[in-house]
């Protein structure tokens, strides 16, 4: 396919690093958009601060780059306001799960008819490899010298506990994997959330021992294991390993919708007042 | 641009040539492409990939897909 | 018995608030709750669905905001309402909705601060917070009505002002005003000025969406509308993305300071009652201006040339006006409901041409009329 | 000839005095083209305590709308009396529960004493109309509203389906008044601290 | 015994309206407290704004009532500064769940030493009954005048979701079992949480068919089914109803004791050094 | 080459802040990284654990100053640093640690504003906010160092001042004065003083723990002392619970202020070079003032009688030294990286007794000594 | 202070007589403990609970642990 | 007499500028006793772009820490090159990594290419040296700091164990310089245009 159709190709090169996993996300997503045949001027790619947020610079969509970790509320309301608009969530896992946690898990509950990307790369990349609530306890951040002694959100669990349709999780090693993950969220009505665990080589990998971006992508292939293979496999064997593919896929009631449904009520009422 | 074309070898899959195209100036030399194609098309060279075995493409698009920085396209 | 127009009843401010709001145009309203303004939330949640517009409460404040700005992008106009600890949380915000032009209300119902304080007194403590409470340069339009039907006008012209100018503008009620029923005629429809934002009239292409124009305003494409451009809170160029150069970023928080600057007279509304041959001032604003003007009655019936001075927007501030009256008096007395902040202001704005008398209340009551008229005796005689 | 008359209404919370309040400015307001405002007053954070509702009327502007010089304070409760009697002025009317509020403020006051909650019980049949026999009451000893004005505003404002009970509770007010107006006293009063310990009844939001 | 110990008797009586059920689980708190033996100089106890946030100004604990949502926050920098106090968190559904969600799933990844009540009544008592993130689908809400059209979060399934090592919900019903939920909640290492479903006749009950303080006390009874139970019956039997007990205990890394170890490690290879 | 003192470092403004805060006693940090006051943050997790200090990352800037609260409460000394979103998100809980009177220091590396701006560029656009950003009345003390040496001074002294006073105290650092390496020799451990809060003499029965002190400031039990007091953001009286009786609530707040306004002098810093004899000033803090610094040199070497107002302490304002000064100068230059907020200040102080002349610089760029120098230049011939 | 005291009846449980205290200025009268109580002990009267049947009471001390106003002891 | 020199450190993040910068600071501060700052420049959020540090060394007081009459400039990158060498002022002195800086700008410079990084590669046989071969250039071509100041304070700051490399790198740098010194040149310079599409090299806070 040609990228470039997507892009705002005055804006390119990426202001990413070298061997970022940005670029392969972002690409993932531009072929699921491709393959549903999406109208540009009706995509919302909202975003908030991060490495990750930068994307919606790039992409030819009516873009909103907002504040950190608020890209979920303002997502609600331009929702809400034109429910026709397909809007779509770029985040980093420190965007969406640190500052941005509540309007997460609100988000979630609510099951609003959005999708959200979450950019995990388990560090704070933009402020310089700050610890995150993905970073695992133990690994190395500027904030944790010593070693991190908090434990990890789980991105997907919470997610689902907190009420979403569509939780999944691809890594951009596993690319094919991601470009169906994400055309499912882009299907599914309600929050589809698909969390895709991506190299940040700078800080996360030169001093969490995978000194280069291949290395990363390595590591990805060597500890991830599909939620069918998990379903098979022994606990013990599945320890450490980063479970992917589609999680949780349910329908619930969605937000917009039932709001409308109550409009509809009231608007019956009227003309049977009348 | 680089433009690299040549006949794809008959191995039975396809059967037009792969043409591997690289954007040079977007290319940040981080070496996934030349890494991670199975079927070892490039080496990295002056911190670009360089191809040395486009015979052996079998067109999996997977250098393509997983160049991050839009530098490289298969067709 | 009398008749009275079918436009006349009684109202409380926050009633009156959401009906001018509904009147304007707003579709829109996402809030967290808070005494004293929790009501605005309460009667748009009743009203919108009827309307077809959208009520939603956010997680909270922070998010309240959040979803206006995303709702007015989409091209709606939108509002949220809420009292100061809620208005401390909607500084980010807020602070994003100045640097990407996005127009939107927020209501401030003033109580007692700082922190929890009081929250069912009355109080106008946020005056200060509405101008700075941001961080960086921002310009910022603030309301502040004196009574029932000037919170409904003010609310139109908030809505107003905020489309034409592209900016957040702040209605500051106190909880007086949102709380008190009073009798009301509302101006008919016909009457009523609504504005809307700017379409841009040019091609997308050629379309930038922070263009450096004469007015200072730029037209505005609403998300949806086949712009497809870029909105972002860092500074940017006239296109809309991120730059760095100086030029580029000097022009920018400039042009968005002189939106303002260059069109006080359309901003600033300032009410003056016996201000001619007047040798004293009150200037006070809000609920406290109520007070102000029965200490002025009477006053003016013991023969005392006192006037009374009410702006109704406090951001911009008057500066010129009052400046060109200052010398006519001896002192000007500002009460407020607060520790003087409008009072450093006028203090500012008068520059030693007459003397500034601070009257301060921060208790929870409001200020009475008869403890301005003692003041008002007590300077008459100095 | 100018007027200017301010009317306090207290209680505990969920006493309905906010809703008397409305209907009696309404009344003078809509129906009897004067000027009125109504305000009340709530506990810290929205719970606690006694709760008013006041009213004042004119047929001027209102500039401040509290009232400072109560010319007929309605008490429902001896909380509320205690708490709020203050403001009512000199040779100003104090109306009081005559079950509820047992020890009188000391001052110059047209005290009138009517079992209100009582007529509500027993003559309508509703605990909850008390705040409508007080609306009677009240309208008779003020004089600055109408009748049918009252009637009117309160047709509008209370519950569809409740009208009549509401009025005839306003009524049962009315008569009451009418029998009392010649019953007003003065009080020594009782010390108000005595019934500092007392329970403060739940406040509600209306 | 005598509660009296435990309270401060000048600020009584309660500021709580007639049959509301704050003051059913305070009463359980402080029993909990007694059968535990523990110092009053050595509990803390923290709430942030509503009408259970109120909690904190009647027991003669160490007490600090913070802002609206962040009492977690304010209770972490305590403990952290003083691991060995007692913390004790009071809040209501809005105030850990609403505006305090970030705080809420945080804490409980982290998984740090305290014990969080949430005072659940389904709404914003405080403010005059705006419908909370666990007022039902349909239910009133001053700000849902026509049912609300909002999912509800499963409070207990949330905090699990995010790391707490216990979780438990009761009801102010069903006290005797709240009593011991409680208990242990307080003897519990590292995150513990207890949701106390608890009546506000004023706003949810008086519209939301449960006229009277005693009819919502009922309608718990009627509603609620113990973990135990539930695991026998079929799902169809379960539909609508409140699960209470146990719902979660395990142990997993504590923060501060993770803090603390690291402390410990440093100091280690530090006398190595010398 | 030298032999230097062992106290003299090549370092940076951040790595300043943290070294004195330790030294002064700070034991407890709490954080939400933001560029450009990141490396605090980092230094602080890398330091604190070695030295029996916590050091934790919260989850946002609410959480951050929450939590630094709570540990003060218990007795730690307590700060976390950030930049203007994150000041802006923790203003709700500023507020509550004016109103609950509670020591801690909090650090904001000003970038360029408003909203996301320009991260990593410098600016002083945050002084008005820093004074008046979470609603309320409240009294502030705010800090503004111009070098590294005076960071690490003035962090001892903001501590200093909040455990006296108990207050939070802002310092104001910019990106330049935070991220410039330079040559600084640190005082020795007996030339600095640290000051810790006032512990109740009394049994816990008579303790008042916000008790109407003559110097305003009521002595600090700590958390699990044994005092067992009760701690609100509401209006309460002495006793620590709430109230709104009108009259209490008023001597609170009147309080808290009181305690500032007594004791300007010693809150109040404020450095002059030149003042004698001079005509002209220019009044500059934070880095702004090195360059302004520059200029007067230059301009002195050009016998331009032109002196240099530095005032270290922006809040509470030099408003008395000032209009002490006034008249002595034809023209007061304020140059500062934003529109003009001092200079307002300056011009509220002056009274017109003396013309004051803004320099403004909103570019992202630091003001350069030339540009003053030119502007001196300028105002010396008017 | 309202302060019942009544032998208890010998029905085998506890033999020392039950006291219920009531702290009438704090009871609101919400009646939990009245219709919550198994045995009838008490019934509602001028919105504050009267005990009419001590001698049922089993002293299951339910009623005390729900008043949620701190006015109820049983002792 | 008084000195006031201004170094300027300039090519892509990563290239470890900051730290030769600070190397440059301490020696002069802390080893030869004159006064010094080091600052640098970051893109927006940190990421992207091109990157700087600035040396500048003084014996009196340094009030504004930011070099704007650049005596020294040193260029890693063509990008670099293009855009920070505006601020070098007329006669100052350009050096420049032979292989990467082909453009040279148009001006009154003093210009010097020294294959920086070849050096490093290939003398040294570690290319994260490059720093320290710039270093040890910029000494000799400044004669602002003294070798033996340089060498202590580079001992102190670089990592454990890496002292005897980046001296090496560090000398083989002041080799180089020793060669070049009669060999600077002026250039007639190239369009700065013809780069603008070029990559632009990530950047990583240091
Ligand atoms: C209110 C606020 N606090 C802090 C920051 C600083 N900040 C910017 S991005 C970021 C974290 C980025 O991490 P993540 O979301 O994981 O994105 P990444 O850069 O890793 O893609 C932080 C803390 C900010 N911009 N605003
Ligand atoms: C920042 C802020 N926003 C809003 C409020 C108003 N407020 C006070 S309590 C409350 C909700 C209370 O609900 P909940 O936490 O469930 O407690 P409840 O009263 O039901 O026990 C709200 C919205 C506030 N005090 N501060
Ligand atoms: S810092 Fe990390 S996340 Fe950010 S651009 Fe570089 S590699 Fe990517
Ligand atoms: S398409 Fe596949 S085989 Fe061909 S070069 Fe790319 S990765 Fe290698
Ligand atoms: S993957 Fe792309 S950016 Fe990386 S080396 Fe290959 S072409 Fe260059
Ligand atoms: S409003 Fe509800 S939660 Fe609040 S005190 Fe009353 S009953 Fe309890
Ligand atoms: S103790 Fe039990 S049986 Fe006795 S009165 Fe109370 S509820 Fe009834
Ligand atoms: S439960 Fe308590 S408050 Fe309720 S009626 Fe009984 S004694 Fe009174
Ligand atoms: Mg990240
Ligand atoms: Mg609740």
């Amino acid at each position: 396919m040609n990228y470039m159709n997507y892009l705002r190709k005055e804006r390119m090169p990426l202001i990413w690093c070298t061997g970022c996993g940005n670029g392969i996300v972002l690409k993932s997503l531009l072929r699921a958009v491709e393959r549903l045949g999406w109208d540009k001027n009706e995509i919302v790619m909202v975003s908030g601060i991060g490495c990750s947020s930068r994307t919606s610079g790039y992409v030819d969509f009516n873009t909103v780059h907002t504040t950190h970790g608020r890209a979920l509320a303002f997502a609600t309301g331009i929702k809400m306001a034109r429910p026709e608009l397909k809007v779509i969530v770029c985040s980093g896992d420190g965007d969406s799960t640190a500052i941005g946690g509540n309007h997460f898990i609100h988000t979630a509950r609510r099951n609003i008819d959005l999708t959200l990307l979450v950019f995990n790369n388990n560090i704070y990349g933009m402020t310089g490899g700050q610890y995150s609530p993905t970073t695992p306890m133990g690994g190395w951040g500027s904030t944790a010298p010593y070693g991190n002694a908090e434990s990890a959100f789980d991105i997907c669990g919470l997610a689902a506990a907190a009420g979403a349709s569509y939780v999944a999780r691809g890594t951009v090693y596993h690319v094919m994997q991601l470009d169906k993950l994400i055309e499912g969220a882009l299907l599914k009505k309600g929050f589809s959330i698909v969390e895709a665990i991506t190299p940040c080589p700078t800080y996360f990998g030169r001093h969490n021992n995978q000194k280069t971006p291949v290395a990363m992508m390595n590591w990805q292939e060597e500890n991830t294991v599909t939620a069918a293979r998990a379903a098979k496999l022994p606990p013990e064997q599945l320890k450490g390993k980063i479970i992917t593919g589609v999680l949780t896929d349910r329908d619930l009631p969605e937000y917009v919708e039932e709001y409308e449904k109550l409009v509809e009520r009231l608007r019956a009422q009227d003309n049977l007042a009348r | 641009m680089t433009t690299t074309t040549t006949p794809r070898p008959s191995n039975g899959k396809a059967t037009t040539p792969v043409q591997i195209l690289l954007e040079a100036p977007w290319c940040k030399g981080c070496a996934i492409c030349a890494d991670l194609c199975a079927k070892n098309v490039f080496v990295m060279k002056n911190n670009l990939p360089m191809i040395v075995n486009l015979s052996a493409c079998t067109r999996c698009m997977l250098c393509e897909m997983r160049c991050p920085d839009f530098a490289l396209t298969v067709i | 018995m009398k008749t009275l127009t079918p436009r006349t009843h009684m109202m409380a401010g926050n009633t009156a608030c959401v009906e001018a709001a509904l009147l304007a145009g707003v579709r829109f309203y996402a809030g967290y709750p808070i005494t004293p303004s929790s009501e605005i939330a309460e009667l748009m949640a009743r009203r919108l669905p009827l309307l077809g517009g959208k009520f939603i409460q956010m997680e909270d404040e922070i998010a309240s905001i959040a979803a206006i700005i995303g709702a007015s992008l989409a091209g709606m106009k939108a509002m949220t309402a809420t009292s100061g600890p809620g208005f401390s949380l909607m500084q980010e915000n807020l602070g994003y909705a100045c640097m990407t032009e996005v127009p939107c209300l927020i209501v401030n119902v003033q109580r007692g601060g700082p922190s929890t304080g009081l929250p069912t007194s009355p109080a106008q403590s946020d005056v200060m917070q509405a101008r700075w409470g941001t961080h960086g340069d921002h310009p910022i339009i603030a309301l502040a009505p004196s009574s029932v039907r000037e919170t409904f006008d003010e609310t139109i012209r908030g809505l107003n002002l905020s489309e034409k100018y592209r900016v957040p503008v702040i209605l500051l009620l106190d909880e007086i005003v949102a709380h008190v029923n009073e009798k009301v005629t509302l101006p008919s429809t016909e009457e009523i000025e609504i504005i809307a934002r700017t379409k841009p009239l040019e091609a997308s292409e050629q379309y930038l969406p922070f263009a450096h124009t004469a007015s200072g305003v730029p037209p505005m494409a609403n998300i949806g509308e086949g712009y497809r451009y870029h909105v972002t809170g860092l500074a940017h160029d006239e296109s809309g993305f991120p730059t760095g150069e100086a030029k580029k970023v000097d022009a920018l928080i400039r042009r968005l300071h002189r939106k303002i600057d260059d069109h006080l007279d359309d901003i600033i509304q300032i009410k003056t009652e016996y201000l001619e041959g007047a040798e004293l001032a009150v200037f006070a604003y809000g609920s406290t201006a109520r007070s102000a003007r029965r200490a002025v009655l009477m006053a003016r019936e013991e023969n005392i040339p006192v006037c009374l001075i009410r702006p109704v927007t406090l951001w911009p501030f008057p500066v010129e006006q009052l400046r060109g009256w200052a010398k006519q008096f001896s002192h000007v007395l500002v009460p407020e409901m607060n520790l003087g902040q409008m009072a450093h202001e006028v203090e500012h704005a008068v520059q030693s041409a007459t003397k500034v008398v601070s009257l301060t209340r921060i208790d929870g009551e409001p200020i009475h009329p008869q403890q301005i008229f003692a003041k008002i005796k007590e300077l008459a005689q100095r | 000839m100018s007027f200017h008359y301010e009317i306090r209404l207290s209680g505990s919370g969920g006493q309905g005095l906010v809703l008397a309040g409305h209907i009696l400015a309404e009344a003078a307001a809509l129906y009897d083209g004067n000027n009125a405002t109504q305000s009340q007053s709530y506990g810290p954070e929205a719970r606690g305590g006694a709760s008013r509702s006041e009213v004042i009327i004119s047929d001027g502007d209102i500039d401040y709308p509290k009232a400072t010089h109560v010319d007929l304070m309605l008490a429902l409760t001896q909380q509320a009396c205690n708490k709020y009697v203050g403001d009512l002025r000199a040779g100003g009317i104090l109306l009081v529960d005559a079950n509820e509020v047992a020890n009188l403020p000391h001052g110059d006051y047209k005290i009138y004493a009517a079992p209100i909650a009582q007529i509500a019980e027993q003559e309508v049949g509703k605990k909850v109309v008390t705040n409508m026999v007080a609306l009677g009451l009240i309208t008779e000893l003020s004089q600055v509203v109408t009748t049918a004005a009252v009637e009117q505003a309160l047709r509008k404002r209370v519950p569809k389906g409740t009208e009549e009970i509401n009025l005839k509770a306003f009524h049962k007010g009315r008569e009451a008044a009418l029998k009392l107006q010649n019953h007003s006293f003065s009080s020594t009063g009782a010390e108000n601290g005595a019934l500092a310990n007392e329970v403060e009844a739940p406040f509600s939001l209306e």
